[in-house]
């Protein structure tokens, strides 16, 4: 069975390698198995259809599963670069996965282009000329909110996020530009599913919001929990806990909450409308904040192919800079380090029909980068 | 020459050749795959001891794992930063090199092994499963929300770490590295699987009460062996976490468990090369299923409790027929 | 007056309101056959527990050779030369009957813990081991998996494990059970000579074997030692007579 | 701290002992009648979520739902027990784990196939809906303590039938003696199905109650699974009244532990690094409660049968 599949794998790198005379080929490593499987495949599905509706042919996607696990992912990055021998990378979820496969990937050479993931480590000292992040920052988010919470005037946040790195980070990016009081600072268990506890306790605090960075089924149960609590203070968090593919899951729960983007499906620009509009044909859904993530990079890739050819590592790397594509964000250029530059809105939850969805409210920050920079020296 | 030592022969030529051939035909994935096969087997031959020889049902067994993944990534990290270790009361710093890191995985799930298995063993049967799962987990969210060593995120390196005279981070030269300590370890256990601790313990599984009439104890042979298997299973974690140039707490959850228990199950209870053949096995379905379907698991799970409920003996089981008691 | 090699002093032991052993007192004397006998349900078991060291009496001491070694786990007393057979056949079953004998061997011998060198290289060991088989009649099965022999066979192998630790005293459970006529006599002949190199603590069923072979017998019946005497003196005891000849069905 | 907080919290870890219950008596009887231990029960639980969440969906009776989903866990329950668990019996604990362990993957993995991968919608019922205030000014969820209610009325059940019924004099002679009842002329195996089906049932209504406060998606039965594991080990496994409580002392240090040790920490600890530090130590405290037990009673509070 070994030698069957080394020569599998031997044909497979011959036809690779006919494929990629001169078009780009693309590995996507995300997560398609799995509890956190939705968003793998928002930003899946939103990238093979922007390379889809670009009618390229010399554009190459491998997708494989990483099934949230780092050590997969590390071997999948293995596969994609030395076996199938692609030009760029990209797909990742997760900043642990991030953390474990970007680094050694551009340190070989390869193009990363982040759909989603944006540790702090990667924006500021761990910073590569080759790793572009699509998405944001992930303190970014939280900074919006925290902007938002000065601009709602609000003065006694209660901030709750899980015990791990991402979850620090966002208590950090809050406070990085919240200005009030906080009433209360609380780290829960990753992947807890019951929050009676800390709902109890931000009823005795005393506060006047609540600010909090639950993704995934966390922040479903905590909004279901928090709404049938009876406390009605208002809420704020980041975009990733009312998005479109959990928005159903929460219900009446998240209405009206305020949770913060650089992204939003009736944001006004004609990319944005277009992008809308088709991938509701396509997939018979209404897009994700990821699947307009996904969208972006491709269009991004899309963008740099028509400028420049992937092997000259330098004309490719600008063209990738110059960001000329038009994002779904409207406005979209990198920073220094990479990263965008972009608006961040406040969206406010409401209901279309019997679909949960979220509308645009105002601007909180605009053009904004991220608070590493200055520490990326390339 | 028993049909099992004809099949433990070909299992570790094929091993070998099918990275050489990749090498030869320039396909270093492959060789990464097996690489991977053989860093896995060597946690399972790990377990193995504590579970085929000793009958330790240990399902908490990625403690070791991870805390040998562990002992590379704090160690190489510290190194590549040039910052210390510690200062006071005097001062370590970091290393990359491969065998003291060695030195330092085998040390720390010694100790690891010595505590956990100390108070676990007090307990017997459904008990033992799950207070090793209890420590397990323990260590598992104790590394998610320790924030010094990068928690959930987990650690990366940006260099594989040295070995005098090879070049670790070319693929075959690191896999031929990885083959020659699966190996060791090999000739390590079978050695001691016929010796007198070993037959001392294979009785202590069968009857414990039998091995008091003789005069001996079998908790002091339990502990023992499981302070082996948690510093082989350590030993290959660093490998692991070398192999990837990363560690997270993923190597310490309780699927990373369960799937050592896969390898050695797969492969045959008990048998010294089993997890030899069950993780390679599972590095090729785990390719050639994952490529195959995003639903992969199921197929995964199918063919499991095809094993389990039919197989029983594993690979090794079909392939070499009872096993053979060795004078 | 020489010292018993084995002694139960006043041993009780009490399971919630069940008395399982009553001020029990027996000796075993050097190169005798000591027998214990009594209907099903007398607490034999329960005595020979407390006397190899799986339980321990709630009041009563036990003596080996002087020692005091009430308190001591059953690995301590089998290395202080208490060698025990067992009632149902406790052994490695997927051993050979060789590796079963070693095992005993190297139990007596120590160094247990020796992770190299094949145990079934070392000579002394092996030669311990096969003198054993012999004795017992086991030399011909010495490749055979212990699983996969006779009920009488799994017996003999029991006391040829026994004979491996060289005991001081033999503490054996029913070695009689389920042999054949043949094998029956041999293994008593065999005991029989026994006796010389360390006396036997006997809990046997087959009253033939027991009268022929005891030096003495004790009576043990709901936990109380009623009699204790040669054979005679127990056929002839009215006690004895009342307990067996009243309740007494199964042979 | 106000006392009202700490009684508030004290509901709570009662409500999350009570949902443990549920899963944790099933597991309990199940292994203490068959002596089997099935990782798969998470899966049964997620099940029961899945299938509540779809009927609610369709009929839009929360009622229905929780029907629907005890019908679902116990059918499902039946046929795996008919077609794999009923060869496991026999097995190590080893063949169990992994057995079970392959069909949490195919449960898994099917649900997502069948459901998709986002999670699904289940919300209270309206008339479950909202707070009540309790005595001393306590102001407490609604539902929280309907499901401390159901969890009392179910435990009370449970001791009912096992105490009471001849079912129940049945399940108590297998935890004792397997070969007996087979001989005194008891269908064992469908005795065994039954019990099977009574834990799957189980499992699958605590999966529905829980869903409607929580995330109904892939996976969801695994953290459960594992506390329902830490409850039986430490209330002694084979034992109901264990079990009861297993669960209210995990549910307790848990909800109390989290609650408090922060709050400790930040006696001697500047805020930041104590809730860092208390949160850490609290995720981990069952597992040190588990190990404590352990340490101190090898077979668990209430254990002594079968290992």
């Amino acid at each position: 069975m070994t030698i069957r599949q080394l020569f599998l794998s031997a044909c497979m790198a011959a036809m690779a390698t006919g494929a990629t005379a001169e078009g780009v080929k693309v590995g996507m490593i995300t997560t398609l198995s799995g509890g956190g499987a939705g968003l793998g495949i928002d930003v899946r599905d939103g990238f093979m259809l922007a390379v889809e509706q670009s009618g390229r042919d010399d554009i190459e996607v491998v997708i494989e599963d990483d099934q949230r696990k780092p050590d997969v992912a590390v071997q999948l990055a293995d596969k994609m670069i030395q076996s199938e021998k692609v030009d760029v990378l990209t797909g990742i979820i997760w900043s642990n996965l991030a953390m474990a496969v970007i680094p050694g990937a551009v340190a070989q050479g390869k193009f990363y282009l982040s759909p989603n993931a944006g540790p702090s480590v990667l924006a500021g000292k761990g910073c590569n000329p080759n790793y572009f992040n699509v998405a944001w920052q992930n303190d970014n988010l939280h900074e919006a909110a925290g902007a938002y919470a000065n601009s709602a005037r609000l003065t006694n946040s209660f901030i709750l996020a899980p015990n791990y790195p991402a979850g620090q980070d966002a208590l950090t990016g809050y406070k990085r530009f919240y200005e009030g009081e906080l009433a209360g600072e609380l780290y829960t268990k990753l992947g807890q599913t019951d929050y009676a506890s800390e709902i109890a306790q931000i009823r005795a605090a005393g506060a006047d919001s609540v600010f909090f960075f639950l993704p995934g089924g966390m922040g479903i149960s905590f909004m279901k929990q928090y709404a049938e609590s009876g406390l009605d203070l208002p809420v704020v968090g980041p975009a990733f806990s009312f998005d479109q593919g959990i928005l159903q899951a929460v219900g009446d729960a998240a209405l009206g909450v305020r949770n913060t983007s650089q992204w939003s499906k009736d944001l006004d620009n004609p990319a944005n409308t277009a992008f809308v509009e088709s991938f509701q044909a396509k997939y018979d859904r209404l897009p994700s904040l990821y699947a307009s993530q996904g969208f972006d990079t491709a269009n991004l890739l899309i963008s740099a192919v028509e400028a420049a050819d992937v092997g000259d590592q330098d004309a490719f790397r600008a063209a990738l800079k110059a960001a000329d594509f038009a994002s779904t964000r409207g406005d979209f250029e990198f920073g220094p380090n990479n990263h965008p530059i972009q608006d961040f809105y406040v969206r406010e939850v409401i209901q279309e029909g019997d679909v949960f969805t979220n509308k645009v409210e105002s601007l909180v920050l605009e053009s904004h980068g991220d608070a590493y920079a200055a520490e990326c020296k390339m | 020459m028993t049909r099992e030592t004809a099949l433990n022969i070909v299992l570790m030529a094929v091993l070998l050749a099918v990275p050489l051939a990749a090498w030869s035909l320039d396909e270093p994935f492959v060789i990464t795959l097996a690489t991977r096969a053989a860093i896995l087997a060597i946690a399972g031959v790990g377990l193995n001891v504590a579970l085929g020889l000793g009958g330790l049902v240990s399902f908490g067994h990625a403690v070791f794992f991870g805390l040998g993944g562990y002992a590379m990534g704090i160690l190489a990290h510290h190194a590549q930063t040039y910052t210390p270790l510690m200062t006071a009361p005097f001062t370590i710093d970091g290393t990359t090199s491969m065998p003291v890191i060695w030195l330092v995985a085998i040390g720390v799930s010694v100790l690891a092994a010595l505590a956990i298995g100390a108070l676990s063993l007090r307990t017997t049967g459904v008990y033992f499963i799950m207070i090793t799962l209890a420590f397990a987990q323990m260590v598992y969210y104790f590394a998610i929300s320790w924030p010094a060593y990068g928690g959930e995120d987990g650690l990366s390196v940006y260099v594989r770490n040295g070995f005098p005279g090879l070049n670790t981070m070319d693929p075959i030269q690191y896999f031929s590295l990885c083959y020659g300590v699966l190996a060791l370890v090999l000739l390590g256990v079978s050695r001691l699987a016929r010796s007198p601790f070993g037959l001392m313990l294979q009785a202590a599984r069968q009857d414990p009460e039998r091995v008091e009439a003789i005069g001996q104890t079998p908790y002091r042979l339990y502990l023992t062996a499981f302070v082996i298997s948690g510093a082989i299973t350590g030993l290959s974690g660093a490998l692991f976490a070398d192999l990837n140039r990363f560690v997270s707490p993923t190597m310490l959850s309780w699927h990373m468990s369960g799937e050592i228990m896969i390898f050695v199950i797969l492969g045959g209870v008990g048998r010294v090369f089993g997890p030899v053949a069950g993780a390679a096995l599972f590095i090729l379905l785990e390719h050639l299923l994952g490529g195959l379907s995003a639903y992969w698991h199921v197929y995964l799970g199918a063919m499991l409790l095809g094993v389990v409920l039919f197989a029983r003996g594993g690979l090794y089981g079909l392939l070499a027929g009872r096993e053979v008691a060795h004078d | 007056m020489t010292e018993p090699a084995l002694a139960v002093d006043g041993v009780t032991k009490s399971f919630g309101g069940l008395i399982a052993s009553k001020d029990i007192s027996l000796d075993l004397r050097p190169g005798e056959i000591h027998a214990l006998i009594g209907p099903n349900g007398a607490g034999k078991s329960t005595l020979i527990a407390q006397i190899a060291g799986g339980l321990r009496p709630d009041t009563g001491r036990i003596w080996l050779e002087g020692r005091d070694v009430t308190g001591l786990p059953t690995a301590e007393r089998a290395r202080l030369g208490m060698g025990r057979t067992f009632q149902i056949s406790s052994l490695a079953m997927e051993f050979t009957v060789l590796q079963n004998a070693v095992l005993g061997a190297l139990g007596q011998r120590g160094r247990v813990f020796r992770f190299w060198r094949p145990v079934m290289r070392e000579s002394d060991l092996l030669s311990r081991a096969e003198a054993a088989l012999e004795q017992v009649g086991l030399a011909e099965f010495r490749a055979v998996r212990t699983g996969d022999l006779s009920h009488g066979q799994r017996r003999q192998l029991e006391v040829a494990v026994a004979l491996t630790l060289e005991p001081h005293v033999f503490l054996m459970d029913e070695p009689m059970a389920g042999l054949g006529a043949e094998a029956s006599r041999q293994l008593m002949g065999f005991l029989d000579r026994l006796r010389d190199r360390a006396p036997i603590l006997l809990v046997e069923h087959d009253m033939d074997a027991v009268f022929a072979l005891a030096d003495r017998i004790s009576v043990l019946v709901y936990g109380e030692i009623i009699a204790t005497g040669t054979a005679d003196e127990i056929r002839a005891d009215p006690r004895v007579r009342s307990v067996y000849l009243g309740a007494e069905s199964t042979p | 701290m106000s006392l009202i907080l700490l009684a508030e919290q004290t509901l709570n870890g009662l409500q999350f002992g009570m949902m443990l219950f549920l899963m944790a008596a099933g597991l309990t009887l199940i292994f203490g009648v068959m002596g089997l231990i099935n990782l798969a029960h998470g899966s049964l639980y997620m099940v029961g979520a899945f299938i509540a969440a779809a009927t609610a969906a369709f009929t839009g009776s929360f009622l229905l739902a929780l029907i629907a989903s005890l019908a679902a866990a116990a059918l499902a329950g039946v046929l795996i027990e008919m077609t794999i668990i009923r060869r496991l019996y026999e097995r190590d604990h080893l063949d169990q784990v992994l057995a079970t362990f392959a069909l949490i993957l195919i449960f898994s993995e099917g649900t997502r196939w069948v459901f998709g991968s986002f999670p699904l919608y289940l919300d209270i019922p309206d008339a479950l809906s909202g707070t009540v205030t309790l005595p001393f000014g306590v102001e407490y969820s609604l539902y929280r303590l309907v499901l401390i209610g159901v969890g009392l009325v179910i435990a009370l059940g449970l001791f009912l039938l096992i105490g009471k019924t001849r079912l129940g004099i049945r399940i108590r002679a297998g935890e004792n003696d397997r070969e007996m009842i087979g001989a005194l002329g008891v269908d064992i195996s469908r005795l065994y199905t039954l019990v099977f089906a009574l834990g799957a049932a189980l499992a699958g209504l605590a999966g529905a109650l829980i869903g409607a406060i929580q995330s109904v998606q892939v996976g969801m039965g695994e953290p459960v699974l594992i506390l329902a594991f830490v409850v039986i080990v430490i209330g002694g496994i084979g034992s109901i009244k264990g079990a009861l409580v297993g669960a209210l002392l995990v549910g307790l240090t848990d909800t109390l532990g989290r609650f408090l040790l922060p709050k400790a920490f930040a006696l001697v600890l500047d805020p930041s690094q104590a809730t860092a530090i208390g949160s850490a130590l609290a995720s981990m405290a069952i597992y040190i409660l588990m190990a404590g037990v352990l340490i101190l009673r090898p077979r668990g509070l209430f254990g002594g049968a079968a290992s």
